[in-house]
């Protein structure tokens, strides 16, 4: 973490103080400004994470479908707080935010986006389809609601070897409506399993507006009638998102089953890459835009004196360089060769036999 | 609904019927791992549609022998996410109709993982399910799916013919880090036989002859092979040499066994409960054709389902299904 | 100075129409304005741009179409974003254009403004040399389906030599059958002039027994002529050679009539103890794989060569009454075929070559001799003949000497023998080597010589 | 692998170096290498497909026990058994 020179809590910012010649300054900031600064470092590298992306894309430089999270930065980052390294993640094609605020290196998802052996996924899975074993990140998936199932399987097997961990399992207000939700909700409820459903309500399932998808749209009133403790929360706000993460993981770990977080949430852009968006009235994008996740958390720290211009700049260099260099280590990063097509198809190690 | 069976009143001869070799077979994998669970509609307190796992909730008690709600596709993910975690689930889908619920986890997550993720996820899972008709259950109940499964990179499809198969292929299934699908035919569950207490373990890769013969090669697979070898002791009769290839294993698919059969006898059928476009029985007369035309003296002859829903009524059921005396017809178009 | 190009809009899209700017020369623009609306096949973008800095130039019209890539605008860029000195400037998409043509940027001149390299530069630039194209084994399914003509109609029923990794080039033999290849029509009666309909067994037993189809009558449906019906038209015709009598077998009879005429043969014989060279054998055979092991014709096949180097008086060929050292050794290995017939493809260099090559050698030669695929390269003289390696079970050879050639090695069956070992009884594998030759060229004398320098190099394996 | 299989493997084996090597009524106890005529490249030939075909080890001190064709069963069962206890041992 670069220091930073953080104005001490209280009051307009002094003027800086000369550093002292030897040793580097101690950062004055109390405990919660450090946490601050690093809900913000994380914020503030999924959007320009994603933006580059944006620009990549147009370059044709990654293909494929690309689903963009900017605007709901604040549910990854807030929920992965409450989260820690045993427990399992499932998420869905919208990964990118929910794969980085895990610890996936920006460089493993950049890979694999130019479907490079160094991506996270061997370049075998591309933006829908990041994979991390050992950060127990079981994939985003393209079939909406194709994960829901997934998270009850983990959260089974870690209630039958009598483990404490959870699973945390990432959806939209679109795969609310799927199947797959009803039927693991009733599983996970009736059999008391460790799973957080975190449903990002962003309002829309692709072009069809939340009202035009669900006879009854507060999702959190129909979660609770599978038998689950269930609850909204404001999407927009990092601190609320991770103060209700929290409360629900730690009530999980007690033994009190399944919980589900309606996140309220939005998407600054389209659907995907490949979406005109022409769905979502103008000033509506515009109204959310004023609750923008980062910018709410950073004016917040700077009315509380913890940020200042200095600190905001140097956060935005290590973010863009992490990033440019994500981009060149992919760029030069080596494609796998045509002979390798049929591993992986099967466990054995020779090649698949059809 | 299927109507339970009653376990058969047991003679006190020494056979074993196939159900009883199945819950053998899955007593042993929940004794000797405690990874194993079976988990599926109706498999604890009810026994199994079938009865197949009969006693086994009383013996391993409901944290083991899980029944379900009628949720295909979440109990089969949820297999497939347990399986991922490290545990070795035997999921029950009641029948292969019902399985068309939970097609989209089966292909999209168990059969794909591996290979999405760069060969960093397996899922070693065990998805059994009773197949075929002749029980006029009709349409809906009567499905014999085997091949589309057949037709899916990841995953490994088994069709246990003998008490010795249904006795031992589960724990090699088990051993597998891929996911197995476990085709029972249904009206096998009360055929008896006697279990050869030479076989302590089965392999999963060869076809097997279950009769010697030089003058035709009938293939078959589950509940077909019986006809076969009904169909073979007929031509045996009228002086035609038939043998008799049980498949075992629907995928990958043993060439060399069948193949080789043909490049003795010269001549081919194919038997398969699956309608005749698009089979398997289609795949394994290409096979042939590949890899030994020069073989051949006559076309290869399939004797497939009619392509209808599987009528109720017992005589058109009859008619739609492979028979025996199908078979001894298309054996001697073969030969003539 | 930055350039705005068409952006990739979709997965599928290649061009893009520009239908209306919305910004014009002098706009100041910053990173991710909307700086223009492009139409695709699927509806209109408004599309931003990557760039801050002020609008220098729109480089395309309102209305106009362009691939994916196009520069649209200039745009003078703040000094901040100039792309660094180091690499040479160029857009994402021209840098991706290279990597696809294996272009190196660094070599290229940019002729765009400010050195900027262009599309068009790309275009024109000599791709650097590829590395080698990866061999690409993903042809079918995975394992490797034979092709259907396993076996040409015909030829011998060709043995697949595993001598050798590469496919082996199957070309069909000068014996190969004439006439068209029928399969039985089953998609109904419409049939070519000429065919006969048959299954594939029964053209391929027509080929091997020499039987003429169009004779056949067929009893199989419509006719089809079936393998039973060429086994009884084989059968039928009995006695008289089919109408195209095995080749291989005629030459071998004329050469052999025309070798007892001409030459007055003389014959020798010996017995090699194989005792030495049987140990060495097994005890090398023993760290090497299957594949590579060695069978004792090889280290015949070495020392015959050995002798033969060492007595060049047998090494040659009768001509106009003179005998004609041959320059090399070129061993003549005789290979029974399968059916009948003869053939003596030759091994050059015998002498010369160590006892793997010689095992390799032979493996190819037999192999290709039986497949019928021999060059005529390797059927030119050879300088003496060596036959029957003890494989049909005979303990002795007296063979006749192929002429032009003068003398002929036989080898039998390696067998078990009660041998005198300095004065005791000891139980020895040995071999009857026999050698017979043209008394014209040369005498007893000579002979022994080179039967008694096979055996003295046989004692001293390592060195073969 | 049970002795069937075996003989299998050795048919399938024989096959690979004589095609039309016909099974049918084969006195398992004759030998081999007259009955389908395989000189001593032919032999090692038919040794090596079947080693690869039954994933068994063989060398040339089993020539012995590979003459027939209930010999050749016999020494893969024999093998097999030994190297699985030799595997799960």
């Amino acid at each position: 973490m670069a220091t930073a020179h953080g104005g001490t809590s209280a009051g307009p910012p002094k003027a800086k103080r000369p550093r002292r010649a030897h040793g580097p300054t101690t950062p004055s900031r109390t405990p919660a400004a450090t946490h601050d600064l690093d809900l913000l470092r994380q914020m503030l590298l999924i959007r320009r994470f994603e933006e580059r992306c944006v620009e990549l894309y147009s370059a044709a430089a990654i293909r494929g479908f690309v689903h963009l999270y900017i605007g709901e930065e604040a549910v990854a980052v807030g929920v992965h707080q409450a989260l820690d390294e045993r427990d399992a993640v499932v998420s869905t094609y919208r990964e990118h935010g929910h794969a980085l605020a895990r610890g996936i290196p920006p460089e493993a998802v950049m890979a694999e986006m130019y479907g490079k052996t160094t991506g996270c996924s061997h370049g075998r899975g591309g933006s829908m389809h990041l994979f991390d074993a050992d950060r127990r990140f079981y994939g985003g998936n393209a079939i909406v609601g194709g994960g829901l199932p997934l998270a009850a399987g983990l959260a089974l097997a870690d209630r039958l070897r009598g483990e404490s961990r959870v699973t945390c399992c990432f959806f939209g207000d679109g795969a609310f409506a799927e199947g797959e939700f009803h039927e693991t909700a009733n599983l996970a409820a009736l059999w008391g399993l460790p799973v957080l459903f975190v449903c990002e309500n962003n309002l829309y399932a692709m072009g069809t507006a939340l009202a035009r998808e669900h006879a009854q749209t507060d999702l959190a009133m129909r979660a609770a009638s599978y038998g689950m403790a269930a609850w909204a929360v404001d999407g927009m706000d990092v601190h609320a998102v991770e103060k209700a993460a929290r409360g629900a993981i730690e009530s999980m770990r007690a033994g009190s089953g399944p919980h589900f977080l309606e996140m309220r949430t939005y998407r600054f852009r389209a659907h995907s890459m490949y979406d005109p968006d022409r769905y979502r009235p103008k000033d509506e994008v515009e109204g959310w835009k004023r609750h923008d996740p980062v910018t709410g958390l950073a004016d917040g720290m700077r009315t509380a004196g913890v940020l200042d211009a200095a600190a905001l700049d140097d956060l935005e260099h290590q973010v863009s360089a992490e990033i440019d260099h994500a981009v060149r280590a992919a760029e030069q990063a080596p494609e796998e060769p045509a002979e390798d097509l049929l591993l992986h198809v099967t466990g054995r190690p020779e090649e698949a036999e059809a | 609904m299927s109507t339970r069976t009653r376990p058969r009143a047991h003679p006190d001869d020494d056979t074993t019927t196939y159900r009883e070799a199945l819950r053998a077979g899955l007593r042993d994998a929940l004794a000797s791992d405690d990874r194993v669970f079976l988990m599926g509609e109706d498999v604890g307190r009810y026994g199994g549609c079938f009865g197949v796992s009969l006693g086994l909730l009383e013996e391993f008690g409901p944290d083991r022998v899980r029944d379900t709600p009628l949720s295909e596709s979440a109990f089969v993910g949820a297999g497939i996410g347990a399986a991922l975690a490290g545990m070795r689930p035997v999921v029950e889908i009641m029948t292969v109709n019902f399985s068309l619920l939970a097609l989209d986890q089966i292909l999209n997550n168990a059969a794909t993982l591996r290979h999405m993720s760069g060969g960093q996820l397996g899922v070693p899972l065990v998805i059994r399910m009773t197949t075929g008709a002749g029980r006029q259950l009709a349409a809906q109940h009567s499905h014999s799916l085997e091949g589309w499964y057949a037709h899916v990179p990841g995953l490994r499809v088994l069709a246990p013919a003998t008490v010795d198969d249904a006795r031992h292929m589960l724990s090699a299934a088990l051993a597998d880090p891929d996911p197995v699908m476990f085709f029972e035919h249904g009206s096998l569950y009360n055929a008896a036989g006697t279990l050869d207490p030479a076989i302590h373990q089965v392999d999963l890769d060869r076809a097997a002859v279950r009769r010697e013969g030089t003058d035709v090669t009938v293939v078959a697979y589950g509940g077909c092979v019986s006809k076969a070898l009904e169909a073979a002791e007929e031509l045996a009769g009228e002086g035609i040499s038939a043998e008799v290839v049980d498949l075992r294993t629907l995928r990958p698919l043993d060439d060399a066994t069948f193949v080789g059969s043909v490049r003795r006898t010269h001549r081919a059928v194919v038997v398969d409960e699956g309608w005749r476009s698009g089979s398997l029985s289609a795949e394994i007369e290409s096979r042939i054709c590949e890899q030994a035309f020069f073989e051949l003296d006559a076309p290869v002859e399939r004797v497939c389902s009619a392509e209808v829903p599987i009528p109720y009524a017992r005589r058109l059921e009859e008619a739609a299904l492979p028979q025996p005396a199908g078979i001894v017809a298309a054996a001697r178009r073969v030969g003539s | 100075m930055a350039e705005f190009t068409m952006p990739s809009l979709g997965a599928d899209m290649d061009e893009g129409t520009l239908s209306q700017w919305l910004v014009h020369p002098g706009d100041q623009v910053a990173r991710g304005d909307v700086v223009a609306v492009v139409e695709t096949d699927k509806s209109a973008i408004e599309v931003e741009c990557f760039e801050s800095g002020t609008v220098d130039t729109l480089l395309v019209d309102e209305g106009t179409t362009v691939p994916v890539g196009t520069p649209l605008a200039r745009i003078g860029t703040t000094a901040g974003s100039e792309p660094t000195a180091d690499r040479p400037p160029s857009t994402p998409l021209v840098r991706r254009l290279a990597q696809d043509r294996h272009v190196d940027l660094a070599a290229v001149h940019g002729s765009g403004p400010g050195g900027r390299i262009t599309r068009a530069d790309v275009e024109h630039a000599e791709p650097a040399p590829a590395p080698a194209p990866a061999h690409d084994r993903t042809a079918g399914p995975a394992e490797s389906t034979r092709t259907a003509t396993g076996r040409q109609p015909g030829t011998e029923p060709a043995r697949q030599k595993r001598n050798d990794s590469r496919p082996q080039e199957r070309t069909a033999p000068a014996t190969g059958p004439p006439g068209p290849v029928a399969g039985v029509d089953s998609a109904g009666e419409r049939q070519a002039p000429r065919r006969v309909r048959s299954s594939p067994l029964a053209r391929r037993l027509a080929t091997e027994l020499g039987v003429d189809l169009a004779e056949v009558t067929g009893t199989g449906r419509g006719g089809a002529v079936r393998a039973d019906d060429v086994r009884s038209a084989a059968a039928a015709e009995g006695a008289p050679r089919p109408a195209v009598p095995n080749a291989a077998r005629a030459a071998t009879a004329r050469l052999m009539s025309r070798s007892k005429r001409e030459i007055p043969h003389f014959y020798l014989s010996t017995t090699v103890d194989m005792a030495a060279a049987l140990e060495w054998m097994r005890a090398r055979n023993r760290e090497l794989p299957l594949s590579t092991g060695l069978v004792p014709a090889a280290l015949l096949l070495k020392a015959v060569a050995l002798a033969a180097r060492k007595v060049p008086e047998l090494n040659g060929h009768w001509v106009d009454d003179g005998f004609v050292p041959a320059e090399e050794v070129r061993l003549g290995v005789a290979v029974s075929l399968r059916g009948g017939g003869l053939a003596a493809p030759s091994l050059a260099h015998a002498d010369t070559l160590s006892v793997d090559e010689v095992m390799a050698a032979l493996k190819d030669l037999v192999g290709r001799a039986r497949g019928g695929r021999l060059r005529a390269s390797e059927t030119a003289d050879p300088s003496l003949t060596v036959t029957n390696l003890g494989e049909q079970g005979v303990e002795a050879v007296f063979g006749v000497v192929y002429p032009p050639q003068v003398a002929l090695v036989g080898l039998g069956r390696i067998v078990e023998r009660p041998v005198a070992v300095d004065g005791l009884l000891g139980v020895r594998p040995v071999v009857t080597a026999t050698l017979s030759a043209d008394h014209r060229a040369a005498d007893g004398a000579t002979g022994a010589r080179l039967l008694s320098t096979m055996d003295r190099v046989l004692q001293q394996p390592e060195e073969l | 692998m049970n002795h069937d299989q075996a003989k299998a493997f050795v048919r399938q084996a024989v096959q690979r170096v004589v095609p039309d090597a016909d099974f049918t009524g084969l006195d398992p106890g004759v030998s081999l290498r007259d009955t389908f005529e395989m000189d001593s490249l032919d032999f090692l030939e038919f040794v090596e497909a079947l080693a690869e075909r039954s994933g068994t080890e063989l060398t040339e001190d089993d020539y012995p026990a590979l003459d027939t064709w209930d010999g050749c069963a016999a020494r893969l069962v024999a093998e097999a058994g030994a190297s699985a206890q030799g595997r799960s041992g």
